[in-house]
């Protein structure tokens, strides 16, 4: 068995090809991502490179404890299938938990790595410590644990859990602390780097300080930012494998790292640009501290209408078009929006989705909720595409959204979204807002959408609501 | 090329030993692999489906646990108790993030689906 | 893994002479390069606009001379003259392609233009 | 300078940093086409990419003789200038050429390196050979020579030279004596790897035959399939400089090399499609050999009119679409075509150009002549985008284009363009053919299009035909 190893890794070199063509899988499996009609199958691509990668690291012939192997993987089985049915409303949590073990798992083998070299005899070193390797372990560890504590911050203000401080926290000199903090760390490295095993004690140092710049570089930003952070905190996860390849000279994780490494890049500009703000701005503008400044002088007034009035002029609507928002995703009404969709198409109205690039609180949220409750991809159209039809639509259905719809974005210079693009609700002939009362979205402003002449405000919880639309659909209209 | 200049170690010196312990690393040929991996990365995901957004983050979230193959080969060779101990921790955390990334992207994907043809 | 069994010497012989002429070559690392410059390749090319192939293929044409960072190793070094006659003739030959393709590429380029707004 | 060479490319590493940012030049340069307005750019990047390779190249302190490095290289740019001013229509003619020049630049160095390691002392072979360098030296070898001749065959083609003759030739058992040929080329390859030096005197044997093979390869492919055929050598060319790479361990040469690879095979890969065919049917279909047998039965009449009744009713129209072909590249009659295009626009007639993909001889070759003829890119449409415009035209101006508009590939299940998209001129209200007389066009067939109802021809050189056009109409309507 063990020769036959040795036979297939020495000679066959059955590693590096696995490697290779586990490679070509991970791009074919983000390729595949392009189109909802390939997108499992770049899963299956995924999953087959993934455990290509690992028989290939198992054929290494000095794999032998088969027990602590096996044991390992069979409990991340057993911890990982549950962690799957989180809700959906969840996923966000979920990723950010997952980066955190993901950060921990590198941050400990880049640990296990400096340790197994340093004590190990001179004559047998297992890898040869030159500046460059040593560079890139520092490199690994600091990120890696960076990432760990970040991202379970991140995972905490996601959760809302109760000790972990969703508005961004603040205090004097902080970026300078950071930075400071950060400075050190490196410094560390530097003098590992230069002087090797003599300053080997250094090594705990860089650990802990990664860990507490983790947690330093997440408490000043709020809760609702951690989309971008996660994002980004994919992208130093990423980079960090790619440091551990080149530590252990394995091309997959480099590969495979630097794919993950861009895509997080990507995701968080996109974020970012959707909301025009930069990244300097998330990183360190506290956004979301500063709240009231809002509810300034003059009261307007703000029109209601019942739910069964805005099921009649639904009804007679040849165009709807439906603005999904945070709302929504907080009261599952995702279910209820489709049975509205039925009712509707089945009476001849044509109903469209508009799906903001930002709307909910991660990339591509109203997407998947709209998808869970079975409504055609097709009928999702993005921001650009519906506000051409926009002043075609004789109803335009905001649920739960907010900041997306607010149209100072447009004019407000002082705004803070100013300058973001936003989807026209108040275009449209008559625009319905569902909401719970007059608070204001994500970015802590009002919107005046809402005192418009044409809006209507249907109060209530978005499922309680759009339920009510429903049922005055199917009872007034069941003999049409 | 391989052999880069190691700290206090001549370049003899090392290179004998790394014939004992490993060979020595074309860290250009890395280097390349490097950035070559990211621009691809760099096309490939500008092209991803706005729609995906969301499935996209847990797909790269299982693809980033492939510090799996590491954690395999420190789990599973000959090491000392705490370095096997970190390495199983470490074979844990990734194999979790793997089945559950995975698994979760199949899930959302599933949902989706195309306007039924009447 | 660099040094590959080289056909009629021992493992020891090949390694100990390639440290007097040439250090062993990672050929995977060769290998990965190549299969991801290819993934590039089919990606990049396919996002090519339709109006400019022709200048496309001039352009790929010029590229396709990088054979000559090959060729000035070879005509330069102290090498036997019929080699330094053939690593000239490719020399020239591939700076020809080099100087032609970029040149007819850009000419063919700086035709195409945009209405001009009126 | 010599120590201070050593020292950049020993310690500094300099040459590997310079290919690692040529790469990423070449890289840009091939993303940058993707846009007439960045693709200058593009070229930009290239130049510097591929000046910053050489100059890495150069850096090896062993580069010392100068005079024949430097006197090459100015041969090269004495040479290569002038065959830069070839006018558009011999462009394909010169890629091909260029290709040749490659592929003996390839061969020559494959050939070179091979005598170097064969003639040096046991002591200090310039490099190893390991059976996956003898490997790779064999497929550049014979990729390179083969490219060679097969490039100046394909040129002599295009340019039509006398004693090549343009229709496939054809012989009994031409493909079986091509694969012999290859086989023989390979086996020689494979002992060349087993037994190294000691058969060293089969390396001239490969040489041979894959000249021949080049030239084989080459004359049973008619000279309109060429631009096919071309790309499909630049492919080749790549792939040969890739095997190069690996014989000297050059990362530079792999990456460009599988960038020209892909590129060339991407090309030939779109052209086969919109022609509806296959690689086999290109390389092996001895394409245009049949003639003729066109001209079947039953006499059919066509309606002819003058060049002033042509220009009456365009005048008139409100949508002019320009269907240029072949005959319009023969005729060089692009600068009129745009003086056409002018006086229609100034008349406030809305004139569109429809490009099919294998219009002309070289995939975007109607785009660069129009180009050149400064009519501005936007009014140049696709094939897709402009046969949804095409019945609300007025008017359909054929301009020598024959395949590319001939119905019989929509319906006649027999013919050999059936399935090739085409462009839908007989669609539009009235439709005028411009051509010298009633001769089929590459694939050798008749055209329905001129028989039917609403089409007029244009007899004549399209030069001549337009010119009339455009004098009647800047006659006639210069007071309008
Ligand atoms: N998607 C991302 O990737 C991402 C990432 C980072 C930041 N963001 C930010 O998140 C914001 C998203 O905008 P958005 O318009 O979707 O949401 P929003 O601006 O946060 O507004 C959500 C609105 O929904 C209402 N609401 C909450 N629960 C509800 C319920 N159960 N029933 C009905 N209404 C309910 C709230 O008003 P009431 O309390 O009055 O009901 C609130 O005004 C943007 O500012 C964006 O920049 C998004
Ligand atoms: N573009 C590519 O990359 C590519 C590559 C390989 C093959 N091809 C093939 O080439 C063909 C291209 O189609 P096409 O419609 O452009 O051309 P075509 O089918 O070859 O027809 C050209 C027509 O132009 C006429 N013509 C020639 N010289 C002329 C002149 N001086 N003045 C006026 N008319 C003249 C000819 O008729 P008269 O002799 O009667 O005047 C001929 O019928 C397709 O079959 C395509 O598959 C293209």
């Amino acid at each position: 068995m063990n020769d036959f190893r040795v036979y297939l890794v020495e000679t066959l070199r059955a590693t590096e090809l696995a490697y290779l063509v586990a490679t070509a899988g991970f791009i074919l499996a983000l390729y595949w991502m392009n189109s909802p009609a390939t997108a499992r199958r770049g899963v299956l691509a995924g999953v087959l490179a993934m455990a290509l990668g690992m028989v290939g690291a198992a054929l290494d012939p000095h794999v032998t404890r088969w027990v602590w192997v096996l044991g390992a993987i069979g409990l991340g089985f057993f911890v990982g299938v549950p962690l799957s049915w989180v809700p959906l409303t969840a996923v966000p949590q979920r990723t950010a938990l997952s980066h955190a073990f993901g950060g921990l798992a590198v941050g400990l083998l880049g640990t296990a790595k400096f340790y197994d070299w340093l004590f190990a005899p001179a004559h047998a070193k297992p890898l040869q410590m030159t500046a460059f390797v040593m560079g890139a372990l520092v490199a690994e560890v600091l990120l890696g644990f960076l990432t760990f504590t970040g991202s379970l911050m991140a995972a905490g203000k996601l959760q809302e859990i109760k000790w972990i401080p969703q508005r961004p926290v603040t205090y004097p000199f902080q970026n300078f602390v950071n930075i400071g903090l950060l400075g050190v760390a490196v410094l560390c490295g530097l003098a590992l780097v230069v002087w090797q095993d003599q300053v080997a004690y250094l090594f705990p140092v860089i650990v802990v300080l990664s860990l507490a710049f983790g947690v330093l570089l997440i408490i000043p930003i709020g809760g609702a930012d951690m989309p971008t952070v996660i994002s980004l905190l994919n992208s130093y996860a990423g980079l960090s494998a790619v440091a551990l390849g080149f530590v252990l000279n394995n091309k997959l994780l480099i590969t495979a790292g630097a794919l993950d490494g861009s895509s997080g890049l990507i995701l968080s500009i996109i974020m970012c640009r959707a909301m025009n703000r930069s990244f300097f701005n998330v990183l360190f503008g506290a956004f979301g501290q500063v709240q009231g400044k809002a509810a300034a002088g003059e009261t307007k007034t703000v029109k209601s209408e019942t739910a069964e009035g805005a099921a009649q002029i639904m009804e007679q609507a040849s165009l709807v078009v439906i603005v999904p928002g945070y709302g929504m995703a907080v009261a599952q009404a995702q279910h209820r929006v489709k049975e509205l969709y039925d009712l509707l198409t089945k009476r001849g109205v044509d109903v469209r989705f508009a799906i903001h690039p930002v709307a909910g609180r991660m990339p591509g949220h109203m997407n998947v909720l709209l998808a869970e409750s079975e409504i055609p991809y097709d009928k999702l159209v993005e921001m650009d595409d519906i506000n051409h039809d926009l002043p075609q639509a004789d109803v335009c259905l905001v649920i739960g959204a907010n900041d997306v719809v607010n149209p100072a974005a447009r004019h407000e210079r002082a705004s803070p979204i100013f300058g973001m693009p936003i989807i026209d609700a108040d275009k449209a002939r008559t625009c319905f807002a569902i909401k719970r009362g007059m608070n204001p979205g994500f970015a802590g402003i009002e919107n005046e959408l809402y005192y418009g002449d044409r809006t209507y405000m249907l109060f209530g919880d978005a499922k309680a609501v759009v339920g009510e639309i429903v049922k005055s659909l199917s009872g007034g209209g069941s003999g049409h | 090329p391989p052999v880069a200049a190691a700290g206090t170690q001549t370049a003899a010196e090392s290179a004998s030993e790394a014939r004992h312990t490993a060979p020595p690393v074309d860290y250009w040929s890395l280097l390349f692999v490097f950035v070559l991996s990211t621009f691809i990365g760099l096309g490939v995901i500008g092209r991803v489906s706005r729609l995906l957004h969301t499935p996209l983050m847990s797909l790269t979230n299982a693809i980033s646990a492939i510090s799996v193959v590491a954690a395999i080969a420190m789990t599973g060779a000959d090491h000392s108790l705490p370095i096997t101990i970190l390495g199983a921790i470490a074979l844990f955390a990734s194999t979790t993030n793997i089945v559950s990334g995975f698994l979760i992207t199949d899930r959302m994907l599933k949902m989706f689906r195309r306007q039924e043809p009447k």
